[in-house]
């Protein structure tokens, strides 16, 4: 519990988020200010690990030092941010581990969501709507990968490789990487459609900005109709708008963890008799163009 | 006669690794079941020049940057500036104006935002006398936190609607207007730098700046002019990359300075300033692109990508090196 | 006649060096007027005042009756001023029309470049001053001595009224000043004024008008050449009286101690020589003759095509300038800037560099063997230097030069080539070059003497080879050759041998 | 006695700035809810210093090699295959040896690995006359690939377990160890540069190579030698940051060249060569360091951060400058 000794005191919740220079993790701490900004007694503090494992191990011992009621981590690294958060809950800071496993279970709760489970619901999908299209499981695919080493880029190919290995009939017939980027995903698609001039049924990118990068470097050279584009992320301004709009087949949500932290750290905070759970698991959920327009309007209210 | 040759091959040593490298693009291509060569068809050859004319505009403006001794490590975050700021105005901004009123304010505020932050390294360098290394760094780190800033760190998503953001993206991602910009812009710095008095001056400052200084040569005017230009260049680029990704993104362009310094230099430009010229860049430009491009083709695996780019930089310039004079 | 232009009262100093202390110096219409002093005397600094690159600190600079407000070079440019500067400061990247069209408003008053009409206009130019290249050539592939033509042509092509020509023929071989000469002789007829700043004393009897001395700063006294002589000068040039010696004793042994046999590189053409422990050679040539180029080919620099070397009795073919010093040849190369001064280092750490390897133990210097060498040649080189720690460049053009050559007496190799050690040195410090180069000479070492002033040649040498086209067209002796035979060597082949 | 004061603020115009800049840290330092300065805390002032530490490490050898009027960019990918070398060494290598002595190997090996890659650069630098901006850009793009394929593209764990790989994190991760070792490789590189014949020629070599040449100085053998030290300086940064983050990360130090350029050069020293010192470059890192820290402990808008930063590095760079001369 927290140490909320006075009433008149504020409780101070530090976020120690790996790199905020990425969408999906403005989000994520946009979406953490919005939940704690309705409790006007929680100091928030978001620090920004910069892409940057010692960066963020600095800034974990520098929040150490101020004493937070709650402490929030998104790991950069699953490895790298195991010591310093097993420093924080000896100091007897309620530890809260975000998104990313890490070696130890050096936290209070683990609010999880995972990148190979996502690989493998792609791969199931796209198993799925080639088996519709072709009668059978086959068909070319042609996979784009985030930046080579990244932990997203090798569960979300590891997770589909793993179903599609039942399937040799489904052939991946470029594999390119784009790291994330957009425009890096068009000129490597446009590379893949020069190469292979016809029959490709999927593409499938490690995020939904590669793919629609895809569907636009294959619309223009007419060929979107020929294959369908899968995405991962869901954000509601990318990857489920997409999906409205019929560029993308379906994109999965990679889960922002942040609601559910919210609603476990403010009982952590408020309530002294409340343990959590050592692991909470959001799955992640499918988009189709049956469930975008929904998504899209709860959004906008 | 041989002697000849020989001399001729020496002053176009850079367009024969060129055409080295098309030549082995060309063996080494994929063909289709037709047995075409892939890597010929005018489909992907335009794509080819497509996808490296953003990095090949920057590099236009960068050989000016380069001649006068200095470079620029800013062009990266404001070509993100300038998707930024395009993208804004076309999505989040509704002045009721007509589309194309509402299209050329964008692209206009886009290029002359970056031409301003340009002219204010420009003038950082020339009145404070800070090494262009470090002021442009210092612009790369503030003008990438000003996009993320602006942007509210995230993409802004054009649409492939027909609203005014889908239309820009419809009307400036064509493949001709993006090359065809890309060769207006290369034969007009062509022509400034080899024809025109400002030329001879951005050539004569980075060859010799006391010397320009004692013939009398606006030092600090040029200085402000290149890196104006090379705002201006990039917010173009930055333009361009908005309409064909449809997408403002805060993050684009990053390592792209390093791209179009490694294309000028791969193009015989020297970094001492003084040498170099616009042919070379283009020549550079297109060694990078065939390069990649090729390498994409057959798939190569990423990490032997870099690999491979890595030796083939070193051998084009290795080979293009005049003999190491005494 | 009356002054036409006039400096006065000019003040000038650079951090703590009083470069110029309230100097005047007028100037009739159509005069040469010589510019003469010690190296350090502030002669190149009054002719950038003039010209505009450098602002007095006080003083006014009037032309035609009227105080003029000079800022920058382009408003000296507008008067009608131009300047030939001592360090050829052009770009060595640009064309030769290119260089000479630069910063000319007259050239650059469209922004737009027509070349063709700028090789024309340079034309006339170029062969005014003998310069045998097209407009088109780049620059860094001409020598020096070419480059300083292309300086001068520059300025004339500026129609000025007045020319300051700063060490202007510091490079130059005889047939190309007597070129000059007569340009300016033209000149002169239209009214044209030259201000001429020289360390040669016969070029300046030959030309000036007016002579006008500065020392230390100071304006000494104006005198009209009929009525100077040198020793007047002289004596007013450095404050005291300077005992020019004659002729040096020779010193030649008949021990070998470097042989030359049909040596070819890319611009040399079997050259032949040998030189002996104690003499000095000569070497004489126009610009491009090659002189420096068997330097070049001694020192490791160039490649050796054809022939054979043996120093010291013993075959020799250097691989690099560091071989070359490890088997014992020094090289004090022609220009200063570009291939000697290490400009961000101290004097002392710039005569030292070349024999670290001498004040060291096990890669560390020890400064107090260092410090020790420095002084014994600071003292042998008659160095005057504020003290071993100030950086080289504070230090006048002549003091430059001793501490380069001061570094290859730290060096102490067997053979010297000195590639024209006094080029842009003035007479006090020449004379002290001399003298190095005879105790040299005494304790037995090879010199090779490369120079543009045959005076120099005849007064130092044992002997002198006259090269031409890369070849070697004579050797004589110095004690029985003349100016007259060494020239006719020198150009002999012409025509010939293309 | 004012000039004297003038003329010592003059000298010293690199750490005055530095003060000034932990002066402005003080004061604007959050407090513990004890009143006490958080910025002044042992803990924190050591944190800073070892956050900085492996930037500062290779900012030494970044200042030799600067110095010699070249350039590395290949630093932060060295850091990288040093990492992932000492990682795949520690966690997939079982030799039975006794846990010191293969934790000595993996040091060993990965640096001499990175030193090796440094030699390279410096040989085709030598002796192809290539520019060192080229050479060492292909090597950042090579080695970058080259870590990514030794590593399998993946981040190799060292676990905090009592096994090789984890008492190898323990013991090189010391706050003290790698300030330590920070420490002595300054001292080291200080009194090299400033005392032995070899830091004698390295200022030399950068100001006037011809010059150089023509002393007969061996300019081959220098340029060798800088850009292997800068190996093996990026090697132990890498170690050290591998023990610290208990992860051989091929992605790791991507943008840390540009990082230990900044600091070289905030340190005073000219990109053209032949003017800088280490001292200089430690009060870079200083200055940096301090930067990063009280903008993190301020817990300042990342965006606003590299606003902020940028500006700091002008203004901090501005204030060093000599006067322009006239
Ligand atoms: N830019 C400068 N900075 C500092 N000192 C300078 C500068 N220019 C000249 N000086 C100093 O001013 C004095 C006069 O120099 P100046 O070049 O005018 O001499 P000079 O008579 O032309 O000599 P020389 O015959 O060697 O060319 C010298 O002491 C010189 O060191
Ligand atoms: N770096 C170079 N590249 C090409 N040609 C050169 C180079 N240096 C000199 N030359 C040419 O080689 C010839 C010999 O030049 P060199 O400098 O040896 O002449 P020199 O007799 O020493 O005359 P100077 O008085 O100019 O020093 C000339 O024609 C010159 O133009
Ligand atoms: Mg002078
Ligand atoms: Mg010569």
């Amino acid at each position: 519990g927290g140490k909320g000794d006075t009433e008149a005191e504020k409780f101070l919740v530090v976020f120690s988020q790996c790199n905020n220079a990425e969408p999906y993790r403005a989000t994520q701490n946009k979406r953490m200010n919005e939940l704690f900004s309705k409790q006007p007694d929680v100091d928030l503090a978001i620090y920004d690990g910069q892409a940057d494992a010692g960066k963020q191990i600095s800034q974990i011992e520098n929040a150490i030092r101020q004493k937070p009621h709650l402490l929030i981590v998104a790991p950069l690294q699953r490895d790298s941010l195991t010591k310093v958060m097993g420093e924080a809950v000896a100091a007897g800071i309620p530890t809260i581990c975000l998104e990313r496993d890490i070696l130890e279970p050096n936290y209070t709760t683990f609010i999880r969501s995972d990148n190979f489970k996502i690989g493998r619901l792609a791969g199931q999908w796209i198993v799925d709507h080639l088996t519709k299209k072709h009668g059978e499981p086959k068909g070319n695919m042609v996979e784009l990968h985030g930046s080579k080493g990244v932990e997203g880029a090798i569960n979300r190919h590891g997770g589909c490789a793993d179903v599609l290995k039942e399937h040799p009939n489904i052939k991946v017939v470029h594999s390119a990487t784009a790291n994330w980027f957009q425009p890096e995903a068009m000129d490597r698609m446009t590379e893949a459609l020069n190469a292979n001039p016809s029959g490709i049924d999927v593409v499938y990118a490690h995020n939904d900005p590669m793919a629609y990068g895809a569907y636009l470097s294959a619309k223009e050279k007419g060929r979107e109709k020929e294959m369908v584009f899968v995405g991962v992320d869901g954000l509601t301004h990318e990857g489920v708008k997409y999906v409205h709009e019929g560029v993308l087949g379906v994109t999965f949500v990679y889960p922002l963890c942040v609601d559910k932290a919210v609603e476990i750290g403010t009982k952590m905070l408020r309530d002294p008799s409340f343990t959590p759970e050592k692991e909470y698991s959001i799955e992640s959920s499918m988009i189709l163009p049956e469930n975008a327009a929904k998504i899209l309007g709860e959004a906008a209210e | 006669m041989k002697d000849r040759f020989l001399a001729v091959l020496k002053t176009y040593k850079g367009p024969l690794v060129l055409v080295g490298i098309f030549l082995v693009a060309v063996l080494i291509s994929p063909r289709t079941t037709r047995g075409e060569i892939i890597f010929l068809g005018l489909g992907n050859l335009t794509d080819m020049l497509r996808a490296i004319t953003p990095i090949a505009i920057m590099s236009l403006s960068m050989t000016f940057v380069i001649l006068t001794a200095g470079i620029d490590l800013s062009v990266g975050s404001m070509l993100a500036l300038s998707g930024v700021v395009t993208g804004t105005l076309l999505v989040e901004w509704d002045p009721g104006l007509l589309p194309s009123v509402q299209i050329g304010t964008a692209i206009i505020s886009a290029i002359v935002a970056c031409g301003l932050v340009g002219m204010l390294n420009g003038v950082l360098i020339a009145t404070l006398g800070i090494q262009p290394f470090i002021v442009t760094l210092a612009a790369m780190i503030g003008v990438r936190g000003l996009a993320l800033w602006f942007s509210n760190n995230e993409r802004i998503g054009l649409g492939v609607g027909s609203d005014v953001a889908g239309s820009f993206g419809d009307m400036f991602s064509g493949k001709w207007l993006m090359i065809g910009t890309f060769l207006v812009l290369a034969t007009v710095f062509a022509v400034v730098l080899r024809r025109t008095v400002f030329g001879r001056y951005v050539r004569a400052v980075g060859d010799n700046a006391l010397a320009s200084r004692y013939a009398g040569l606006p030092l600090r005017r040029v200085q402000i002019a290149v890196y104006t230009m090379s705002g201006l260049l990039a917010g173009i680029a930055g333009v361009l990359l908005c309409a064909r990704t449809t997408t403002g993104d805060p993050n684009a362009g990053i390592t792209s300075e390093l791209d179009a310094i490694a294309v000028v230099v791969i193009g015989g430009t020297s970094l001492a300033g003084g040498k170099g010229s616009i042919i070379g860049t283009i020549n550079g430009a297109l060694i990078i692109g065939i390069l990649t491009n090729i390498l994409g083709l057959r798939n190569v695996d990423f990490n032997m990508q870099l690999m491979l780019k890595a030796l083939i930089i070193i051998v084009a310039v290795a080979l293009q090196r005049k003999k190491v004079s005494n | 006649m009356g002054v036409f232009l006039k400096a006065d009262g000019i003040n000038k100093s650079f951090g703590g060096v009083q470069a110029l202390k309230n100097v005047s110096f007028a100037l009739e219409p159509g005069e040469v007027h010589a510019l003469i002093g010690e190296n350090g005397a502030g002669k190149s600094t009054l002719g950038k005042i003039i010209a505009g690159v450098l602002r007095p600190d006080s003083g006014q600079i009037v032309l035609d009756g009227h105080e003029t407000s000079i800022q920058r070079p382009t408003d000296a440019q507008k008067l009608g001023i131009s300047i030939i500067f001592q360090e050829l400061d052009l770009f060595p990247n640009l064309t030769v029309a290119e260089n000479i069209a630069i910063g000319n408003l007259k050239l650059e008053k469209s922004p737009f470049v027509s070349f063709r009409q700028l090789a024309l206009h340079c034309r006339p130019f170029l062969d005014q001053v003998g310069l045998d290249c097209t407009a088109d050539t780049v620059l860094k592939e001409l020598s020096i001595g070419q480059m300083q033509l292309v300086a001068i042509a520059r300025s004339l092509s500026m129609d000025a009224r007045v020319i300051v020509m700063d060490e202007a023929t510091s490079s130059l071989t005889e047939d190309a000043v007597g070129n000059l000469f007569d340009v300016i002789g033209q000149l002169k007829g239209k009214g044209v004024s030259i201000v001429y700043v020289s360390h040669k004393m016969d070029e300046i009897f030959r030309i000036a008008d007016r002579i006008t001395v500065l020392r230390d700063g100071s304006y000494i006294g104006t005198r009209p050449s009929r009525e100077a002589d040198a020793d007047e000068l002289i004596q007013m040039m450095v404050g005291r009286e300077l005992s020019g010696k004659g002729r040096a004793e020779g010193h030649a042994t008949t021990s070998r101690i470097l042989e030359i046999a049909d040596l070819s590189t890319d611009r040399l053409e079997e050259v032949s020589f040998t030189l002996h422990r104690g003499e000095v050679l000569g070497i004489a040539g126009l610009v491009g003759s090659g002189r420096s180029e068997i330097g070049a080919a001694l020192f490791g620099l160039d490649k050796i095509s054809g022939g054979t070397i043996s120093l010291k009795n013993s075959p020799y073919s250097p691989s690099s300038p560091r071989d070359a010093v490890r088997k014992g040849i020094g090289l004090l190369p022609e220009d200063r800037k570009l291939m000697g001064l290490i400009a961000q280092m101290s004097v002392k750490q710039n005569m030292s560099l070349a024999s670290l390897d001498g004040c060291s133990s096990g890669g560390w210097v020890e400064e107090a063997q260092e410090s020790s060498k420095y002084l014994a040649a600071a003292k042998q080189t008659r160095l005057k230097t504020a003290g071993p720690d100030v950086e080289v460049t504070s230090l006048s053009g002549g003091n430059q030069q001793k501490v380069l050559v001061g570094r290859w007496l730290m060096v102490s190799p067997d053979v010297y080539f000195l590639d024209d050690p006094t080029r842009g040195v003035d007479v006090g410090a020449k004379e002290d070059i001399y003298a190095i180069i005879e105790e040299l000479a005494a304790a037995g070492k090879g010199i090779l003497f490369v120079s543009s002033e045959l005076p120099e040649l005849l007064r130092c040498c044992d002997r002198i080879m006259v090269m031409h086209n890369g070849r070697m067209t004579g050797i004589m002796d110095a004690m029985s050759a003349t100016q007259e035979g060494i020239m006719s060597l020198a150009m002999a082949m012409e025509g010939a041998a293309e």
